[in-house]
């Protein structure tokens, strides 16, 4: 057991690494702002899959603060990485 | 697995609850300022310098009462587990010094940073990092494990720089970012060096360590990021490009604490590390070239500040060559079997260190008056400012006086201390550099102190009120350096003789006036600047003789110049922080 | 018992990895930015699902069970309105890249 | 080869990383990532020392863990104090660079 | 070779893989993209070297709060990207490149040879837990026996405050720090604003309150509720308080002062500064974490917001 989920943890973190290059790569800046999706879910998963195989209970914690931050990661990166462009409509008067 | 830690002092002795006060009341100081806000600030601020003033008496006086240093362990936990605070007599002189620094400083400042002025930004967070800087440093000079200090240093620099960029001018800002970005390049490295000893020796505290640690692979890659690291954070040369621009740009008070203290923080960190955690490991080799960095220092600072336009600049640049004058003790500390030795060398060191601390801030409070009385700082603009602010320029004059090692001051103490030992070692070259550090600080001093005393053709007009409690202060504590030497060492560093003896001797004389001639001629030669007395008959004369030498110096002078703006630029800095790193690294492998 | 258990863990893991490889093909061949977010929201939160729910039997109690459950609720969260919100930030950005 | 050895030497190739990126980045922001990159592998040392000093039960020597957590905490400060002036600078001067102007003329070399 | 060592070697080239391009990438946006997805994996080597207490902090902060004051500062310097030509010459990135591999060298090789066994304090922190009453030795090498640091680092994210206000106009001192957003309140953005706050609190709270026998403590928690309050705060449902509000300085300094009272008590009536009575320890230790975990959100989610911009009235 330990071995499969082992290789499985191996397998979702060299997909996620794939997809990392793939996003980085870009063309624009919207193709990067989905690396923290992407972590958001592989991730996690490797997370979770790597806490039961070492046997840290604990690193379902980790995930859960890795989820939350990561949701809050990429909002910020909508709203922050694209300033020209007022997503969802809203938009931030810069105080200068 | 270690044996259990069986430390010589691992009790907490009477009166150590002082260790710990000096770092807390500080640090409520701060607390309690930055809760009350703006119109209290300045009233918190003086209630607790007198409380930090008369805890650092009490540990000073009660320090040679108590055999050994005083210990504090802190939640009564012994270390390796828990943290002790320690005081020996390094950190009572330091401690002392600052201490004296400190509330010059804030009578000094009492008029600039007062909360009712239209600014209240600059008092809110001048008078809160004053508090700061304090209990770091006082945490710095008792703190008994390396991450305590680790995190001392970082509470350091985190209060000093905001206060580069107080005024918000671009220079200022762009000054305090290179400041943050270096010293946090050289922290990182002291913590990279702190995990390695932590794997090989599983503690840190400094008494452990120093009963555990050899000349092993992880100690001396340790060792050399550790030293690199703080040598950074010490601007000693060729890392230094960061002090110039703060130390010139910030406010005349904010300057005087960070050129009068803060680089002595990472300072006595080398030193404990070196003399304490590690004498064995420096050796021959390394000992050297740290002393030659201090050299290049003197050289390079004392000339650029001879080329200065500006006061305050000049003072800036001196400091990097007094910071080059502190590491001369390393070698001369070396003992025959390569152990680095607490005794008079060190003794002179950290003597220099408190002269320069009180001399040093002095000259910068005495420049931050003429500033504020002038309206500019120029030094070909200074003629006959000696007339409309005495004060001032006395200040300046005895400072300067104290820092080129004149009797009975702290510098020429520490100067007589390291010569002596120069001689015994047979290291001559040092006493050359020595003698030579103090007629360079004697040139630049003389320089200001000839355009000052000038007379000038039109009556000088003051731009402010001269304000005599600001100019009271800087004086006092230039006379405070003045007299160091005179104060009994004993029985906090390893002072053999009495200097007192020798006060009025012909030897005085000798000392008074090599440095003062030589300055003069090194002034003349070095500065760029129109001479105050270029309009006189017998400076033609003079001039006549001079000029072929006086070419040559100049073409010296801006070769020198150009030199400095290479090694400023931030690639050159940061490669050289690496190439001292691994050149230690190499040095001290080849010694064991 | 515990063989049934792991035959669930082992089944459903495989399927959230198949699916995480499916996602990873998605972003590495579509050609253009809203198709790519397509293919990393729908298949990896699937991925997440599956793996969630393989380990829903290995989980040390319920506190645990839980925990896992809500951290895919808040990746579907997550999925769900950054995707949207990236999806017009891309079509707005075009120009701007 | 080990798992705290492969972290270990991982370690290192990260401070590596991070000083190059330090020394050779012109931008303020990048230096100031580049040495956040340094920082990540100073604590990946601390945990691998830690990790070799697993025992009493313990996965990881605590005081190690302890000390990153309070070196993550003070990086994080610095960071953010950096990023600051950096963003203050940039609005006053209308650049972001460290490289130093030029500090004044060449002045006048004869004295007279 | 184990299968485990392939995975930790995969692990290891990933995180280093990122961690190359965020500094060789030609784009600073890009290479503050791949250092938030570094330090977001950082974390699974932190679980992986069983040191679950740091892989929570770095991911709250390498990740997370870090990620984002990255990428804001990148985002506001992006017209400045291009005025930054001067990359220095082949011979400095050459011989920066040496030293570097050379340093790297030197660190590797002094791992290599640390002593096995290794000196460690895991029996000493596990011997000595009695004195608080709580399970988790991290929190117990935080809380009690390393506990000056711990008020000193809190010291030190109060001085960053400070030097982050001192760099305001000063017709802004005394203001809100950051621009005001504002947002349109039935879109998705408020949407997730309303719904992800009660449960990042609810997180953070349980953060907290496991800390003391499980990993977890005050800075993670913390650093999930400011996490949560700057969310608020971007999708425009609040705006950042002005910074001469006492109640704000207030909350600012309640751990550090919570922490030094507890500590000079000690030392007036107790064993030694920072000691604890052992009877009253855990609930001591928590009441300061409690202080200390407002403390450290606000600080925080200040520190993100940046310099007051605006004057307090409007």
């Amino acid at each position: 057991m330990t071995e499969f989920l082992t290789a499985a943890v191996g397998f979702v973190l060299a997909m996620l690494a794939l997809g990392l290059v793939s996003i980085l790569r870009g063309p624009g800046d919207a193709d990067r702002m989905m690396a923290t999706q992407l972590i958001g879910t592989g991730g996690i998963a490797a997370l979770l899959l790597l806490g039961t195989v070492a046997d840290v209970p604990a690193a379902i914690d980790v995930a859960l603060t890795l989820a939350l931050l990561a949701t809050f990661a990429s909002i910020a990166f909508v709203k922050k990485g694209l300033p020209r462009f007022e997503a969802d409509g809203t938009a931030s008067t810069e105080g200068e | 697995m270690l044996p259990p830690a069986t430390v010589p002092d691992a009790v907490t002795t009477s009166c150590g609850f002082l260790l710990v006060l000096s770092i807390a009341v500080p640090v409520a100081g701060v607390l309690l300022a930055f809760v009350l806000g703006d119109r209290w600030v300045r009233l918190v601020a003086f209630t607790i310098i007198p409380i930090v003033l008369a805890i650092v008496a009490a540990t000073v006086l009660v320090l040679p009462q108590s055999k050994g240093p005083l210990v504090y362990l802190l939640g009564a936990w012994t270390p390796p587990l828990g943290v002790a605070l320690r005081a020996d007599g390094l950190s009572a002189v330091m401690l002392a010094a600052t201490a004296v620094v400190i509330s010059a400083v804030s009578v000094f400042a009492v008029a600039d940073f007062r909360p009712t002025a239209a600014e209240p930004r600059a008092p809110f967070a001048f008078w809160i990092l004053l508090l700061a800087i304090w209990g770091a440093l006082n945490t710095i000079f008792v703190g008994g494990d390396l991450f305590t200090l680790y995190v001392a240093l970082e509470l350091l620099t985190f209060a000093a720089v905001p206060l580069v960029s107080l005024d918000g001018r671009p220079e200022t800002l762009q000054a305090a970012l290179r400041y943050l970005l270096f010293a946090l390049l050289g922290s990182v490295l002291y913590l990279l060096g702190a995990a390695l000893l932590y794997g090989r020796y599983g503690t840190l505290d400094i008494v452990l360590l120093s009963s555990r640690i050899g000349a092993e692979p992880a100690s001396l890659v340790a060792a050399a990021l550790m030293t690199s690291g703080l040598l950074a954070k010490t601007a000693l040369f060729p890392l230094h490009l960061w002090l110039p621009p703060a130390h010139a740009g910030a406010p005349a008070a904010a300057s005087a604490i960070l050129s009068g203290l803060v680089v002595k923080g990472s300072f006595f960190i080398i030193v404990r590390l070196w003399f304490q955690v590690m004498p064995g490991l420096l050796g021959f080799a390394a000992t050297q070239l740290l002393a030659a960095l201090g050299a290049a220092a003197i050289v390079f600072g004392s000339v650029l500040a001879l080329r200065q336009e500006r006061l305050k600049l000049l003072i800036a640049y001196s400091t990097l060559a007094q910071i080059g004058y502190l590491f001369l003790m390393f070698p001369l500390a070396l003992d025959a079997s390569g152990y680095l030795e607490s005794g008079e060398a060190l003794a002179g060191g950290l003597l220099q260190a408190a002269s320069h601390a009180t001399a040093k801030a002095a000259m910068f409070m005495a420049a931050g008056s003429i500033y504020a009385g002038l309206g500019h700082d120029r030094i070909t603009g200074l003629h006959g400012v000696a007339r409309v602010l005495p004060l001032s320029v006395l200040a300046f004059a005895v400072a300067g006086i104290a820092l080129m090692g004149v009797q009975p001051s702290g510098a020429s103490l520490a100067k007589d201390l390291l010569l002596q030992v120069a001689t015994e070692t047979g290291q001559w070259w040092w006493a050359v550099v020595l003698q030579a550090g103090g007629i360079f600080t004697a040139a630049y001093v003389v320089l200001v102190l000839a355009h000052a005393l000038a007379s000038s053709d039109k009556s000088v007009t003051l731009i402010g009120p001269a304000s005599r409690p600001r100019d009271i202060a800087a004086l006092i504590l230039a006379l405070c350096s003045l007299l160091l030497g005179l104060v009994p060492w004993e029985p906090f560093l390893p002072v053999p003789y009495d200097s007192t003896s020798s006060l009025f001797g012909p030897g005085t004389l000798f000392k008074l006036l090599l440095p003062v001639l030589g300055g003069v001629v090194l002034a003349i030669l070095l500065s760029p600047w129109p001479h105050p007395l270029a309009s006189s008959a017998r400076w033609k004369v003079a001039t006549r003789v001079l000029d072929p030498f006086r070419r040559i110096s100049l073409a010296f002078g801006s070769l020198v110049e150009r030199g400095n703006s290479v090694l400023c630029e931030w690639p050159a800095a940061s490669i050289s922080l690496l190439v001292l790193a691994l050149l230690f690294g190499a040095l001290m492998l080849v010694a064991t | 018992m515990s063989l049934v258990r792991d035959m669930i863990t082992i089944a459903a893991v495989s399927a959230g990895a198949f699916f995480f490889l499916a996602g990873t093909v998605g972003l590495l061949r579509f050609p253009d930015t809203l198709t790519r977010l397509h293919a990393l929201t729908k298949a990896d939160n699937l991925g997440l699902g599956l793996v969630v729910l393989g380990l829903l039997p290995q989980a040390g109690g319920l506190r645990d069970g839980l925990k896992l459950v809500s951290i895919w609720l808040l990746g579907l969260l997550a999925g769900a309105t950054v995707s949207q919100l990236i999806a017009r930030a891309a079509r707005h950005g075009e120009s701007t890249r | 080869m080990s798992g705290t050895t492969v972290f270990g030497l991982c370690a290192a190739a990260a401070v590596g990383l991070g000083l190059y990126g330090l020394i050779t980045n012109p931008q303020p922001l990048r230096k100031i990532i580049a040495f956040n990159l340094l920082g990540s592998g100073v604590f990946l040392l601390f945990g691998v020392v830690g990790r070799r000093g697993a025992a009493a039960g313990l996965g990881n020597d605590p005081v190690p863990q302890a000390l990153v957590i309070t070196g993550v905490v003070v990086a994080f400060s610095a960071t953010a104090l950096a990023i600051a002036l950096l963003l203050r600078l940039f609005k006053a001067a209308g650049s972001a660079t460290l490289s130093s102007a030029p500090m004044r003329a060449d002045p006048d070399p004869s004295g007279d | 070779m184990s299968i485990a060592t392939v995975f930790e070697i995969v692990l290891a080239a990933v995180v280093l893989g990122l961690g190359i391009w965020t500094i060789v990438v030609r784009e600073t946006f890009s290479a503050t993209v791949g250092f938030v997805a570094y330090g977001l994996l950082v974390a699974l080597i932190w679980v992986r070297l069983d040191a679950v207490d740091v892989a929570l902090t770095e991911a709250a902060i390498g990740g997370g709060l870090g990620g984002v004051l990255l990428l804001g500062a990148a985002a506001r310097l992006r017209d400045a990207d291009v005025m930054a030509a001067e990359t220095p010459g082949k011979v400095v990135r050459a011989s920066a490149a040496a030293l570097s591999v050379l340093t790297t060298a030197a660190l590797a090789g002094a791992v290599l040879l640390l002593p096995d066994p290794a000196p460690t304090l895991a029996p000493a922190a596990v011997a000595n837990a009695w004195a608080t009453g709580l399970s988790n030795s991290v929190t117990n090498v935080l809380m009690a026996f390393r506990a000056m640091d711990t008020m000193l680092e809190k010291v030190v994210l109060l001085l960053a405050i400070i030097g982050v206000w001192s760099l305001a106009p000063d017709s802004a001192w005394g203001g809100r720090p950051g621009p005001r957003h504002q947002a349109d309140p039935d879109g998705v953005l408020a949407f997730l604003a309303r719904l992800l706050p009660p449960v990042g609190i609810v997180v953070g709270i349980y953060i907290l309150w496991t800390g003391a026998d499980h990993p977890g403590g005050a800075f993670q928690g913390g650093a999930i509720l400011a996490s949560m309050w700057l969310l608020t705060i971007i999708a425009g449902l609040a705006d950042t308080p002005p910074v001469s509000r006492r109640w704000l300085r207030f909350i600012l300094v309640a751990g550090p002062c919570l922490f030094l009272v507890v500590g000079l008590v000690g030392l007036l009536f107790g064993a030694a500064f920072l000691s604890y009575p052992p009877a009253l320890a855990k609930p001591l230790i928590l009441g300061i974490e409690v202080a200390m975990i407002l403390t450290i959100a606000a600080t925080l989610g200040l520190l993100l917001a940046g310099a007051p911009e605006r004057s307090a009235k409007p």
